[in-house]
């Protein structure tokens, strides 16, 4: 089968539209969200860390994505790999969207306040980790390196495009073998420093885990929209629908990898009852928190699981775009559920919450069209690359 | 108070029979020959207006009378006469013998009940050592289950070692009553016979000898112990049971200036589902701390009530001893002044019991007036209720104990009658533990509802209770307002060991006060 | 010599590339009553064959969902219907507790269920005898090979035409298969002697087995039910005791708590000079004691102490206990009588508690009273 | 293959050299029509006197009671339940080969599938003896299954023992259907071979008629697809399952919320370890070295180190919970069991099982097979150890100082746990004898020219 390797005949770009679009997604959000910091200056900092957990999320999670592909020695994924190194793109730009919180650190998170930490013999006893400088330094660590191995992985990468050089594969494996380790440990510390210590009395030994899972389909299902309607656009037309079938299924997995760690940890502090530890569900299960508790279960859970169970749901296209974009919801939601509680003891909605959603996807867009014009759309030079667009099941 | 088992007859009778001349005996002999005794010594004394039966029965009914004795009135204490019971100086070490808390001068050196009981402060069972200073053990050179040879000018003995913290430095303790060669199966060879240190002049006198020399001999032996020892300058575990408040302690003065001194520190206690409410009686326990002086002798009762088995000095080493109930002792301080606290530690009777929630057999579930209760023929023996329980108050029949030990004594005719009817006889493989005495409380229950009169907590009294000499122990209906035990559970004193699982005990326990500030002891 | 009939006409293929391509040309030369045999699965070998996707999925689905609500529908039947427990204080139906074993069954249904149903709907199990067993041809596919076999039954099936249709897309080796019709006709009846001889061997072998082990084995040593048990049981004989009585009564000449002896046996005036009622005449006492009156003395006083009972006739007769001699008998007295008993009156010492007795005594003194009421009792 | 830098152009052959399918039936049916080997023979020699030791061993722990083991109060579980969980550990790599690489596409699985689910099969057959023996009145096992009785009384549901049960026996069941439906096209191709009679009756009964029938394989493809997506959740709920043994009770070193994905990646790893050394054998002795090749070893030492990993984030996590939660029974437990009595166990646990995996970075160590079998009778013991950590350490300082205890096994704990393993390896040598150690027809579909060129 003859593959077109010329690096010019895969380069394209979005249309001028949608990167207009993007801006004016972005900056509308970025006004929503200015907005709020003026009107409700506490609201938008629990929001504001909604957004961050979300776009680090897809941002880190993208780059997982890529080691994955180059440690598994995945196939199927080299056609599409681009979008994902686009997406990790993003790690660059966290720091952009954690700057606001970052002036708000004392409206959201209650160990910042020292005559609360000095009354309090147990985050006494966390304040060596639960500390603003710590807290920032961790933050700006955990930047450096998502930043440096995106980097490293996308050099290589676009190197491959024009030296062909098989080594890069090589080199970029190994790099993937040590970023693993690095990634679980940086999103863990994320997760406990930007969810878990929202309620510092509380710990859960999984719940690195459990942001992990929601990491991973977030980033995946960004992905996944965003290759079917670049397929459907004819940006990727050598696609085959095994490859979707594998997105699917990945998805699907992780449906399932995130309702068995999510019920994994309500199982185990439901049975032990042990009240610093169930107080975390208790506050999630009254004031109109229980339904929302209810619908993540059902958003996050059910209806994916139903919805891509079969075979052919998963090659469906059309069902899968929208599973996409449901996931991507389920994910903000399931971030709302972490995060929100702590902002109200009962449930509260306002339009403040938009406006990370609307900045983001506008981010996302225009940040891709960035890239599009930049790079080539497929990893022309890997090695791995015809093998990826004949892969059959 | 038994009656004549097999053919055997009274020692008292057996003697009166001699002096009466043949034929005499009958089995009631001695009774009748007390009776008469008291009716013409005793009785006119008192000077009461009924006859001497009425006097008889009452005195045998409340088991004492009151005698008119009075003393010469001066109840100053002579420290001169102290002059004739100790020495003014000691060369070498000093021993002293005491005699056994539990089997005494080895007169109960058969009963396994007693020989199991741990010793109220060092825990040793089934055995009698020589106990020291952390210093003179240093001194000698030995530690722990090591032998010294203890000489005297009237003989010598090799006994075990065991260091105890708070002794005097120089003075070595030995119980008697052990070593004896024919006490029948359970206490024969028992320990060691420290009898060859008395002089024999000293029999009846002081048993405290100086001019002791000791050394070390090769060999170690081992005791038993029913807790583990902790070194008490260990940091690591050095006085957990304070910072973990399974035990709480305060001084008198820090509760007069504040009553509730002990809950400032308020948790809060919640469920994530909704808890089960108990309607009508209720059972619960309360433990006074102050009033606890660690003898055992509630441990003995349990014992007695509850068919509780004997298991031997092997596998107490194991830590499979079975008492329902134990008293446990911690030091604080340091090794040479140390601060023991006894604590005793039963079932907790949990309301969301931890251990009952694993069993894979409902073997052990939840009664409607809040029992913990144990259901032996259901147990198939996972033990997974023991691991689960914080308190470590379950007992696991890892063999059938009355088998096991000293060749099935405790089957055989007539040991066998002592068992309580009322209470089942554990075999291997279930587990077991404190029922709140659920026979006793049973047979209250029966007796209300045959008069129909509703069930009064009061009335039920557990054998760890009745046992307690101190009424340390109080038992009762919580739901009854009115009751001790829920005046008890109210008391600013009161707490629960472990609140923080949330297993919700209803043992409440009240904190010691010590009082030294009088003292200065701090 | 057994009659042989034809079955199909087989061919051999060497590559997979060959069988896929053949399968393709008998799908479209319209064959329908043909098979592709092949050691392995061929991928797209069931596009080219035509075969609509399997069903399995479908079945699965069903036996899944009844697994996971039958367990869960029977979990909460136990713990909120058949047998109600609190356990460690949980609520009777604690769902989240039930996830996993609603899952294992969920999973254990589905997937044995659903390979049972493979082996029955499609391979047709028990009956799995097939002409093509025991066939060179199949020998060869067993290994390496690769073959269609065209059916006799096929409605388009020719010998000739087949043969040659075969030859054509490349089959080499070209067989016909015969099979025995007596083969199929070797039906087994129900009432063979020999398979209901078996039948009730193990039906025997079973039973017998079951009962030695469960009633025979399984009480022996070391298997402990705890159904001996080292105590006297109650209401049990010893044989320690030369009367043999388990339960001993308590020594003679000993006073248990709370128990005093009766002082004044066989001396009913004295009981009548020294007892006084220890109870005041409360309402609860009379009602206790009427409780108690109505329980042991009216089959034989009457309900109303008349002497009127039913019994009456039968015994001597008892006395009514409003005569003037009980009327003016002092408490102690009639305590004596219930006590110690009276004349063809046994004791009642050992039914009726003490206190009772005496409660007995205040609930006669008011039937007594009532009997002969005073003018001032009217007002 | 290993010398110049790799190929990332083609797919790697699953299957060294170009054998043709007929000579693969010869190669791996060649055990079962010889007469066993003198190497065989001692091999089962060694075994069955492991395994009549464990037998003597539990027969007088039935006779005598659970008092010959060195459990006690607190420590009510010691061997028994390690060695349970150790062995459920074992078994899952077998699902994992078979179900989810299967799911994954991972066709270099074919090779090593069939024993791997073997071993699953053996190791949950250990396994479920332990259960069985730990309770103390080993006759009553039927009152853990809710069956109608007299008593009125079911098990209890909320009970990690009872889902256990569920667990377990599903587990058992569908690896076995699982293994069963993989060896029917084996077992007719076996019946096709064989001249011997009486071998032929069985393999014809065992084969279910199969004939290799394409309208068969269409459904026996499908059934397997969605067994394989039955056995993927199954396995992993296993042992999630007896984690929360541990998780869901009080006790401090027990109750942590990452136990479920931890034990899991912990039975992986064991299991892969336990299949990567019993397969150096194999290979070995039957001639299979090109079908079992030292890829399929390569990349289930990358497996290990993978899954070592997780089990190393998970002690870490546990660890750093237990500092950041400030509970201090947990922080106490932790400390306790590095530096208490049983710190030897656990410094056994962290270097067998995230120090020395480590060594696997360096694709000579991964490739070299005294250095993997070294690494992987490493990870073996300290999977062993970690449970026991788990187990002992936890339950010997717990929460009242004055019931704590010491664990001591005894020689019949000893004895019990040589036994399994006796069971374990007797198992698999007559499985090595009576079926195919592969599975053809996978191995037949997966050889270069095996399947068409264009679809």
């Amino acid at each position: 089968m003859s593959i077109p390797v010329s690096a010019e005949g895969w380069r394209k770009e979005l249309p001028a539209s949608v990167t207009r679009l993007g801006w004016i997604l972005l900056i509308a959000g970025v006004a929503i969200a200015a907005l709020g910091y003026i009107v409700d200056a506490r609201r938008m900092a629990f929001d504001n860390v909604i957004g961050y957990l979300f776009l680090a999320s897809v941002a880190a999670g993208s780059v997982f994505l890529v080691a994955l592909e180059y440690i598994g020695g995945a196939v199927w994924s080299v056609p599409t790999r681009r979008v994902n190194e686009f997406l990790g793109g993003l790690v660059l730009l966290l720091p952009l969207i954690a700057l606001p919180m970052f002036f708000h650190l004392h409206d959201v998170y209650h160990w910042t306040h020292e005559e609360v930490v000095a009354a309090d013999k147990l985050l006494a006893g966390k304040s060596p980790y639960l500390d603003v400088n710590f807290f920032v330094l961790r933050f700006v660590l955990i930047f450096i390196i998502w930043s440096l191995f995106h980097f490293l992985f996308t050099r290589n990468s676009t190197k491959q495009d024009t030296t062909k050089d098989p080594k890069l594969t090589t080199i970029n494996i190994r790099l993937a073998a040590v970023f693993m380790p690095v990634f679980a440990i940086s999103l863990t510390l994320t997760a406990v420093d930007w969810a878990m210590s929202l309620e510092p009395h509380w710990s859960s030994t999984i719940f690195g885990v459990y942001y992990f899972s929601g990491t991973v389909l977030a980033a995946l299902s960004a992905a996944t929209y965003i290759i079917i309607k670049l397929h459907e656009s004819g940006y990727l037309p050598k696609l085959q629908r095994d490859s979707f079938y594998s997105l699917g299924a990945l998805m699907f997995a992780f449906i399932n990898f995130w309702a068995y760690i999510a019920f994994s940890q309500f199982l185990l502090i439901w049975y032990a009852d042990l009240p610093e530890e169930t107080v975390w569900f208790m506050s999630r299960w009254k004031n109109g928190w229980e339904y929302v508790s209810i619908l993540l279960i059902v958003v996050h859970f059910a209806i994916p699981y139903f919805a891509l169970l079969t075979q052919d749901s998963k090659m469906d296209l059309k069902r899968l775009k929208l599973m996409a974009i449901w996931i991507l919801f389920a994910h903000l939601l399931d971030l709302y559920w972490l995060v929100m509680p702590t902002y109200s003891e009962s449930v509260s909605f306002s339009w403040t919450e938009f406006a990370f959603p609307i900045l983001l996807v506008g981010l996302v867009m225009v940040v891709l069209s960035f890239k599009m014009r930049r790079n080539n759309l497929v990893p022309v030079g890997d090695p791995k690359l015809t093998r990826g667009l004949s892969f059959r099941l | 108070m038994i009656a004549p088992l097999y053919d055997t007859r009274q020692k008292e009778a057996v003697l009166l029979s001699w002096i009466q001349g043949k034929d005499s005996y009958k089995e009631t002999i001695y009774h009748e020959y007390l009776m008469a005794h008291w009716e013409k010594t005793l009785f006119p004394s008192f000077n009461t207006r009924t006859e001497f039966k009425t006097f008889w029965y009452s005195a045998l009914h409340d088991g004492v009378i009151t005698l008119d004795e009075r003393g010469n009135g001066d109840y100053r204490f002579k420290g001169e006469a102290l002059a004739s019971v100790v020495p003014a100086s000691f060369q070498g070490y000093v021993v002293g013998l005491t005699q056994s808390y539990y089997i005494g001068d080895g007169a109960f050196a058969n009963n396994g009940w007693l020989q199991e009981l741990p010793h109220p402060i060092s825990k040793v069972v089934w055995d009698n050592y020589a106990s020291l200073s952390t210093k003179t053990a240093k001194d000698l050179g030995v530690d722990m289950n090591d032998r010294i040879e203890i000489t005297l000018p009237q003989g010598k003995q090799i006994v075990p070692v065991f260091i105890q913290p708070g002794q005097a430095d120089g003075y070595i303790s030995i119980e008697l009553g052990y070593g004896r060669t024919n006490a029948g199966p359970i206490g024969s060879d028992v320990g060691v016979d420290v009898n060859v240190l008395l002089p024999k002049s000293s029999l009846t006198g002081s048993r405290i000898l100086g001019g002791a020399t000791v050394a070390k001999v090769a060999g170690t032996y081992v005791l038993s112990t029913t807790q583990e020892h902790h070194s008490l300058d260990d940091t690591f575990v050095k006085d957990l049971h304070l910072k973990r408040e399974v035990v709480r302690e305060g001084t008198l003065l820090q509760y007069e200036k504040d009553p509730n001194f002990l809950h400032h520190e308020k948790r809060e206690l919640f469920s994530i589902h909704t808890e089960v409410e108990y309607k009508g009686v209720k059972w619960a326990m309360a433990i006074d701390l102050n009033k606890c002086i660690g003898c055992n002798a509630c441990v003995a009762g349990c014992n007695v009530e509850n068919n509780v088995p004997v298991v031997g000095k092997e596998q107490v080493a194991k830590g499979r001893e079975m008492q329902w109930i134990r008293i446990d002792r911690y030091y604080s301080g340091t090794a040479d002044a140390p601060v023991a606290s006894h604590q005793p530690m039963l079932c907790q009777h949990c309301d969301q019991a931890p251990c009952e929630n694993v069993c894979p057999v409902v073997a052990t579930n939840h009664s409607p007036d809040g029992l913990n209760q144990m259901v032996y023929n259901r147990c198939v023996g996972t033990k997974y209720c023991s691991n689960n329980c914080p308190y470590k108050v379950r007992r696991f029949n890892f063999f059938n104990w009355r088998d096991h030990v000293a060749e099935g004594y405790y089957e055989q005719e007539p040991v066998n009658l002592m068992h309580n009817p009322e209470v089942t006889v554990r075999s291997r493989g279930v587990m077991e533990k404190c029922t709140f005495c659920v026979q006793r409380i049973m047979e209250v229950r029966e007796r209300a509802v045959e008069q129909g009169i509703p069930l009064k907590g009061s009335d039920v009294k557990t054998a760890c209770q009745d046992a307690c000499p101190a009424t340390a122990i109080v038992f009762g209906d919580m739901n009854d307002p009115d009751s001790e035990v829920a005046a008890y559970r109210k008391h600013n004193l009161g707490y629960h060991v472990l609140e923080e699982t949330n297993a919700r005990p209803n043992v409440t326990y009240l904190a010691k006060l010590r009082n030294i500030h009088s003292e200065n002891l701090t | 010599m057994k009659e042989k009939q034809q079955f199909s006409l087989t061919a051999l293929f060497d590559t997979p590339d060959e069988i896929i391509r053949a399968a393709h040309e008998t799908r479209s030369a319209g064959y329908t009553r043909y098979d592709v045999h092949t050691p392995y699965p061929v991928h797209g070998m069931d596009k080219a064959m035509g075969l609509r996707q399997s069903r399995l999925g479908i079945f699965v689905l069903i036996f899944g969902l009844f697994g996971a609500v039958s367990s869960v529908l029977f979990m909460t039947w136990v713990t909120l219907v058949d047998y109600p427990l609190v356990i460690g204080g949980k609520p009777f139906w604690s769902w989240p507790a039930f996830v996993p074993v609603a899952f294992e069954i969920t999973v254990l249904m589905a997937s044995v269920l659903l390979v049972v149903t493979m082996i029955v709907l499609y391979f047709k199990f028990p009956n799995i005898s097939h002409p093509l067993h025991d066939t060179p041809y199949m020998k060869r596919i067993s290994s390496d090979k690769f073959g269609i076999s065209i059916q006799v039954d096929d409605p388009k099936f020719n010998e000739r035409e087949v043969r040659e249709f075969l030859y054509k897309i490349g089959g080499k080796e070209i067989t016909p298969v015969y099979f025995d019709l007596e083969d199929l006709d070797h039906g087994q009846t129900m009432f063979d002697p020999k398979f209901l001889g078996v039948l009730a061997l193990t039906a025997i072998l079973v039973s017998g087995a079951t009962y030695a082990v469960f009633n025979q084995l399984m009480f022996m040593e070391p298997f402990s039910w705890m159904s001996t048990q080292a105590k006297q049981k109650a209401q049990r004989p010893s044989d320690l005791f030369k009367d043999g009585i388990g339960m001993r009564p308590p020594v003679e000449g000993t006073v248990a708590r709370g128990f005093l002896p009766y002082l004044f046996k066989g001396k009913p005036d004295e009981a009548g000079k020294n007892l006084v009622n220890p109870l005041f005449a409360t309402k609860e006492v009379i009602e206790r004691g009427k409780a108690t009156y109505l329980t042991y003395c009216s089959p034989c006083h009457g309900n109303f102490a008349r002497g009127d009972s039913r019994l009456r006739g039968q015994f001597p007769n008892p006395p009514t206990l409003h005569s003037d001699k009980v009327r003016n008998w002092p408490d102690g007295s009639i305590y004596h009588v219930i006590t110690e008993g009276q004349n063809v009156m046994p004791a009642y010492a050992s039914q009726i508690s003490r206190d009772d007795r005496w409660a007995i005594i205040h609930y006669l003194r008011v039937l007594q009273r009532a009997h002969n009421a005073k003018e001032s009792d009217l007002k | 293959m290993s010398t110049a830098a790799t190929d990332y152009t083609r797919e790697f052959p699953v299957v060294e050299g170009r054998p043709k399918a007929a000579e693969l039936d010869a190669t791996i049916a060649a055990p079962l029509d010889q007469f066993p080997s003198r190497v065989w023979w001692i091999a089962i020699s060694i075994t069955l006197s492991f395994l009549s030791i464990g037998a003597f061993c539990i027969g007088m722990t039935l006779y005598e009671g659970l008092g010959l083991w060195g459990v006690n109060q607190p420590v009510s579980w010691g061997f028994d339940i390690v060695n349970f969980v150790f062995w459920i550990g074992i078994g899952h790599a077998g699902t994992l080969i078979s179900a989810i690489l299967f799911l994954l596409r991972q066709r270099w699985r074919t090779g090593i599938a069939r024993f791997a689910e073997a071993m699953t099969i053996f190791a949950v057959m250990c396994a479920g003896l332990f259960p069985l023996l730990h309770t103390g009145r080993q006759w009553l096992p039927m009152y853990l299954t809710p069956y109608p009785n007299q008593h009125g009384l079911w098990v209890n549901f909320t009970s990690p023992l009872v889902w256990d049960v569920f667990a377990v026996s599903t587990y058992f069941i569908v690896s076995a259907v699982f293994w069963y439906v993989g060896l029917i096209p084996d077992l007719a191709t076996l019946r096709d071979r064989t001249t011997s009679k009486i071998k032929k009756t069985i393999y014809s009964v065992f084969s279910l008629g199969w004939r290799h029938s394409n309208r068969h394989w269409q459904h026996y493809e499908r059934a397997y697809l969605i067994l394989a997506g039955f056995a993927t959740p199954l396995v992993l709920s296993v042992h999630t399952i007896v984690s929360f043994d541990f998780a869901v009770s009080v006790i401090p070193g027990w109750h942590t919320t990452v136990f479920p994905p931890y034990f899991v990646a912990g039975a992986v790893f064991s299991g892969f370890a336990m299949v990567q050394n019993v397969l150096i054998f194999v290979r070995q002795a039957f001639n299979l070295k090109h079908i079992i090749t030292l890829d399929h070893l390569e990349k289930m030492n990358k497996v290990m180190i993978v899954t070592g990993s997780m089990v190393g984030y998970a002690y870490a996590m546990e660890l750093f919970i237990a500092w950041y939660g400030g509970n201090q029974f947990e922080r106490f437990v932790f400390l306790n069991r590095a530096l208490g009595p049983y710190a030897w166990a656990y410094w056994t646990m962290v270097s067998c099982n995230v120090i020395f995996p480590q060594l696997f970075w360096f694709k000579k160590i991964r490739r070299s097979i005294p250095a993997m079998f070294a690494i992987g009778i490493l990870v073996n013991i300290g999977m062993w150890f970690e449970r026991f950590v788990i187990v002992v350490t936890s339950l010997s300082r717990d929460f009242l100082p004055s019931s704590w205890g010491h664990y001591t096994p005894t020689l019949y704990d000893a004895g019990i746990l040589l036994g399994s393993f006796g069971l374990f390896f007797t198992l698999i040598l007559i499985f090595v004898r009576v079926l195919p150690v592969v599975s053809i027809s996978e191995v037949k579909g997966v050889i270069e020219g095996g399947q068409p060129s264009h679809r």
